[in-house]
Formats: C-alpha cells, sequence, structure tokens
C-alpha cells in the first residue's frame, strides 16, 4: 500500500515542481520580453526628448515587482510603462506639426 | 488609471485643436517672421487683458487678481529676496582665486546689461543665456560651474537684474539663418505639448493666465522671464530660470532636459524676444 | 534632478556663521545680550506654546477666556497665495495694549507668535505666518488687563503648475 | 559676512516705524525633507527691539512663523540718527543681533 501511494505520488510531485518552476520561468521570461520592449519605446521617446516622468516610475515599479519575484504584476506594469512611452512617442511626433495650431499670430 | 487619463487628454487635446484649427482658419505662414510674431503676442495679451497696463505684465499673477496684488505689495515691504540679493552683489565682485572676478568677464561690470541675454553668439551658433555666461566666466577662470538651479546662480542673477530694473528687454535677432532657427526652435518648444499631462508651456501661460490651476494664478508668458530669478513662497527660496523650466516639465509630468541644454536656451531666446520692451522686474516674488 | 529641493544652504551658513561670531566676542557679547533678553521677557511662554487648541494658547498666556471684540481690527487674505506666507496684520483702537497673540486653529501648534507691547509703542503689528491648511486665524489683544480677540478665516490652497 | 537681520527703522517726527527681515530656516518640526525624514524644529523663540536702553518690542515665536520672518512695529519717539538694537535667539541657542540707526 505505502509503496504504491509513493510509486504515485513521487513522480506526481516532480511532475507538479517541474511544472510549477516552468511556469515561474515563462513568467520570467514574459517580463523580460515587456521590460525589453518598454525599455526600448522609452529609450526612442528619448532620442525625440520627449519622455514621461510616468514611464521611468512605471518601470521602476516593474523592476521592483520582478525583483520580488512577483513577475505577474511586474509583466503587466512593463506593459503600461511600454504603453506609457508609446504615447509619449505618439505625442512627440504627433506635436510636429499640431503645434502650430496653438501659435498666436 | 494613469493610462487611461492619459488617453482621455490626448482626446481632449485633439479635440482642441481640431477646433482652433477650424477657428484660425489654417493660416499658412511659413515664414519666420520675428517681429510680426512679438507684435502678435503682445496684442493677444493686452487683448486679452485691456485693464492691465504693458509694462504690468513682468509682474505676473500678481498683475491679474486683486487679492494677490495686495499680499504682494505687503511682501515688497521687506521682499524675501534680500538675502538672496546681497549675496549676489558681494559674489559679483568678490575676486576668483586668479584675482579676477565676475566684474572681468561682462561689459560694463555686469551693470545694468541683463536686458541683452540672452543672446545669440554668431561665432559659436548658438544661444547664450545668462547663467550659461556667468558659468562660461567662472570656468575661463579656473572656477567649477554653479548648479544652475540653486542659491548662488540665483543670487547672481537675482544682482544683476537688479541692476538692469526697469530697462526695457533688448532682444536680437542677428542676420543670421542659425539665430532664426534657434528662435524657431524655441518657439516650437514653447507651443508643443508634452508630459504625460499633455500640456504645453502655452497650455498653461497663454490659454490660462489670470486662472487658478488648483491654488495657484497662472502667470502670462508676456514678460515672465522680466521678472526673474524668483523667490517662490511654494519652494521657500530663490529660483533661477533654469529651475523655472525644468520643475515645469516634472509639473506635467515630462522628464526634464538638463538645464541649459539646447531646448531651454531656444525657448529662452525666443520669449525674452517676444517679451521686447517690457522693462526688467527682477528679481521678483512669487506664490 | 535636484530641483524640488527646498532648502536654502545659504540660510544655515549664514547662521552658522552668525553663532560662530557670536562664540569668537562670546563674552563680549553676554552681558550686554543677557539684560536685553532678560528685560524683554524673561521667560519663553512654553506651555502657551504646547497647547493643542486656542483656549488653552490664551489661558496659558493671559490666564483668563478671550472675548470677541470689534474693536480689534485684523488684516488677512481671503485666500492666501500660499500657505507657508500669509501676511497678516492687527490693530486696535483699545487702550492700553499690553500684548497681541496670532493663533491658528488648525495648525498643529496653535500659538504662532505673541508680542509685548510696552507703553509708548504703536498697538499694531504685522507679521508673516504659515497655515497647515485653510482655517480661523484668532488675534487675540491683551488691554487693560482684559483680553480681548477677532477671527477670520483665510483659506488655504497649494499646488499645481503656477507662478 | 552680513548679519542674519535686516532692519528699516524710519522716524516721522512723532513715531518710528520699525521693520525687521531675519534669515532663518523657521523649521517648525512637522514638515518632512525629500527624503521622508522629518526636519528638526529650528526656529527662533525671542526677538528684542531696543531703544534708548529699553525694550520697545518683544516677540515670542513658535514654528509657526513663517521662514525668514518679517515683523513691523511703530513706537512713539525715537529720533532720526538714533539706535535701534535688535536681537534673536532660537531653539538651539543661537544668536544675533544688530544694531540699525534710525532714519
Amino acid at each position: 500500500m505505502r509503496n504504491a501511494a509513493l510509486r504515485i505520488a513521487l513522480p506526481l510531485v516532480l511532475l507538479l515542481a517541474g511544472a510549477t518552476s516552468a511556469l515561474a520561468e515563462g513568467a520570467e521570461a514574459d517580463f523580460k520580453a515587456a521590460y525589453a520592449a518598454a525599455e526600448a519605446a522609452n529609450k526612442q521617446a528619448g532620442s525625440l526628448r520627449n519622455q514621461w516622468t510616468t514611464t521611468a516610475a512605471t518601470l521602476a515599479a516593474a523592476k521592483k515587482a520582478a525583483d520580488a519575484g512577483e513577475f505577474d504584476k511586474a509583466t503587466a506594469s512593463a506593459r503600461e510603462a511600454e504603453a506609457l512611452a508609446k504615447a509619449s512617442i505618439f505625442q512627440a511626433t504627433s506635436e510636429k506639426e499640431r503645434w502650430k495650431d496653438m501659435e498666436i499670430r | 488609471m494613469k493610462l487611461r487619463s492619459a488617453i482621455h487628454l490626448a482626446s481632449a487635446a485633439l479635440a482642441l485643436a481640431l477646433l482652433a484649427l477650424a477657428a484660425s482658419s489654417v493660416i499658412a505662414a511659413d515664414k519666420v517672421d520675428p517681429v510680426a510674431d512679438a507684435k502678435a503676442f503682445r496684442k493677444f495679451f493686452t487683448d486679452k487683458f485691456p485693464k492691465v497696463k504693458l509694462e504690468d505684465f513682468v509682474n505676473g499673477p500678481y498683475s491679474m487678481d486683486e487679492g494677490l496684488h495686495k499680499q504682494w505689495e505687503e511682501k515688497e515691504q521687506f521682499p524675501p529676496y534680500e538675502f538672496s540679493l546681497e549675496m549676489g552683489k558681494e559674489m559679483f565682485s568678490k575676486p576668483f582665486k586668479n584675482g579676477k572676478s565676475f566684474e572681468d568677464c561682462f561689459p560694463n561690470k555686469g551693470i545694468g546689461i541683463r536686458q541683452n541675454y540672452p543672446y545669440f553668439d554668431e561665432k559659436e551658433g548658438k544661444v547664450i543665456t545668462l547663467e550659461l555666461a556667468l558659468n562660461r566666466c567662472r570656468e575661463a577662470n579656473g572656477e567649477p560651474p554653479l548648479s544652475y538651479v540653486r542659491d548662488e546662480m540665483a543670487a547672481l542673477t537675482a544682482y544683476m537684474a537688479f541692476t538692469s530694473r526697469g530697462k526695457p528687454f533688448d532682444i536680437k535677432i542677428p542676420n543670421d539663418p542659425r539665430a532664426l532657427q534657434a528662435y524657431e526652435n524655441g518657439k516650437e518648444y514653447f507651443y508643443t505639448r508634452r508630459g504625460q499631462l499633455n500640456f504645453s508651456c502655452a497650455t498653461c501661460h497663454v490659454q490660462s493666465p489670470g486662472e487658478r490651476i488648483r491654488a495657484e494664478v497662472l502667470a502670462p508668458a508676456l514678460g515672465i522671464l522680466n521678472a526673474m530669478p524668483i523667490y517662490r513662497s511654494e519652494w521657500s527660496g530663490m529660483g533661477t530660470t533654469s529651475r523655472r523650466f525644468t520643475t515645469c516639465n516634472s509639473q506635467i509630468r515630462g522628464v526634464p532636459f538638463n538645464p541649459q541644454d539646447d531646448e531651454y536656451r531656444n525657448v529662452e531666446y525666443y520669449l525674452s524676444y517676444v517679451s521686447n520692451g517690457l522693462p526688467i522686474s527682477g528679481p521678483g516674488a512669487r506664490p | 534632478m535636484t530641483t524640488t529641493g527646498n532648502e536654502f544652504p545659504a540660510t544655515r551658513r549664514l547662521i552658522l556663521q552668525g553663532a560662530g561670531a557670536v562664540a569668537l566676542v562670546g563674552l563680549g557679547n553676554l552681558p550686554f545680550l543677557a539684560p536685553v533678553l532678560a528685560a524683554a521677557n524673561d521667560k519663553y511662554p512654553e506651555e502657551a506654546f504646547k497647547a493643542k487648541n486656542e483656549a488653552d494658547a490664551i489661558k496659558a498666556l493671559y490666564g483668563k477666556a478671550a472675548e470677541a471684540s470689534d474693536k480689534v481690527k485684523m488684516d488677512a487674505p481671503e485666500i492666501a497665495e500660499n500657505g507657508a506666507v500669509v501676511p497678516v496684520a492687527v490693530t486696535t483702537t483699545l487702550a492700553d495694549v499690553t500684548s497681541i497673540s496670532f493663533l491658528v486653529h488648525e495648525n498643529p501648534v496653535v500659538l504662532v507668535a505673541s508680542y509685548k507691547i510696552p507703553a509708548g509703542t504703536v498697538p499694531s503689528v504685522a507679521n508673516r505666518i504659515k497655515m497647515a491648511k485653510t482655517s480661523n486665524i484668532i488675534v487675540v489683544v491683551e488691554a487693560g488687563g482684559k483680553v480681548y480677540s477677532a477671527t477670520k478665516e483665510v483659506k488655504v490652497t497649494v499646488g499645481g503648475c503656477g507662478g | 559676512m552680513a548679519s542674519t537681520i535686516r532692519v528699516r527703522a524710519t522716524s516721522s517726527g512723532e513715531t518710528t516705524e520699525v521693520q525687521a527681515l531675519i534669515q532663518h530656516p523657521m523649521d517648525s518640526g512637522f514638515v518632512k525633507d525629500a527624503k521622508g525624514e522629518t526636519i528638526p524644529p529650528h526656529f527662533i523663540q525671542q526677538l528684542t527691539f531696543e531703544y534708548d536702553g529699553k525694550p520697545v518690542f518683544s516677540a515670542d515665536w513658535g514654528g509657526g512663523v513663517s521662514k525668514d520672518p518679517y515683523v513691523k512695529f511703530a513706537f512713539k519717539g525715537g529720533k532720526k540718527g538714533d539706535d535701534l538694537k535688535v536681537s534673536w535667539v532660537d531653539n538651539k541657542g543661537a544668536t544675533d543681533t544688530t544694531t540699525a540707526k534710525i532714519q
């Protein structure tokens, strides 16, 4: 009985352990990808001389969550940072022409 | 949600921009004409605030609000920038290690010349602000540069402004395409929306002067630099033009540039030029 | 970026130098300073500055409660341009004024300043005070052994893209 | 180096109006710095104006008085050219004193 139980339980445990670590690795990889994308977008915003403070703050929050092992939260923050950076790029690009609408003439 | 508010702002701004576009019926004016700009700029403000005398625009929010004006008069009885002014006066003539002083770097020993800055240096092809000139003077004499946003720099410019009070801004654009370009770049910077709040300099200081943003009455862009540097109660201390620009940027959630980067020098050039003729009133005291 | 710092290093330096200067001539200064401060007041009213509400502070200062009087005139803004610097002045037509004090209801320390008015000094004071938030300002005048007050609300709002 | 005290005393013949501005942080002890640490209290506690050997005005201050404090008052008498002595002491025991000429 005991042996049989072990025989079933052990592989199960191994399997589970393997699955969670694979999951964790997947989450970390997701985070890394999301963070890299956000950083790249923010860098582009920087080359357009139009970074937002909120992008930097959200990137920092992502890094902090990742350091604490909370990869889901970190990935969400990184994606938000990327969206912010992209919005700042959009702003910089569209303002290249639109600023003239504001001008006093 | 931060992002959502950004999108809201962006769409609101877009709507505004479309409105503006429709209203101004798209005047095609690609030729840079600083003289016409300055005239239109001044007219915009004098039309918007017919009761404010032209020379009073240099007093910023105090020219727009009676309650504030009274508090200002009380402050000016013994203005909070007095200590800074005194420190600046002392620093200005104090010899560097090599025996020279700031006096040796400026025409007329630095007295009564604030209204000529910034100027366009045709040799270098760039705009030279007073703050930059002060640090260059130090470096030319083997002294380390001062922080552009701290008290010592504010004290020096306070003293230089004080000795120039009442003199009208006299910014020149030499006949050099690079000067015109610097001016135009400054203008673009002034009107370009940035930061997550999607504000340009003009959003606050052209469209809304005299109005309160949260509690503060916004200063009109016309004459805004004439009062620099300023003692702000908000800061409990003095601030240079550099400090004003960088904090404006972070307040609208934009990452500020380094003080005296091209953008800031150019926008100072533009803003000073369109305030030509208005008197230097610095150092100023502001809420 | 260090653009939003509130410090004013010059202040500190000046004060330290002031203190140093006093220390250098220390002995020479003491006989002069001590009698001035002693004659002026003798004692700093610690208790009044610890009071949590204006009634306690007034009691600690004057030993009695204040009554409202329209002979105490306060000049303060409706809206303070900044809570850090609120100009407030008081003047009175009351005779034999011996003291004038300023209190702010919502401040963590309600008593802000208390002035002694010797005979021959005009019963009128202007100063600049801090207010933590919108609050009543209470000015108290001690005259002829009685204590009078006037109250005014001043709105305080801070922040934003101003200046 | 300059004094921490600036005084303007002007005689109108009958009265002398006095304005003073003092350079002092006046930290109340309730404010936090950029790092979130409380700035310890540091404020002037007593300020005295003396004319002709007698105090004409004196202040007891708490941390609720503004940074770089300002005060204005007036006293009867006071001749042009006479001295007005001003001194302060803060909660850390630092002190400064100056003498101004009435104008």
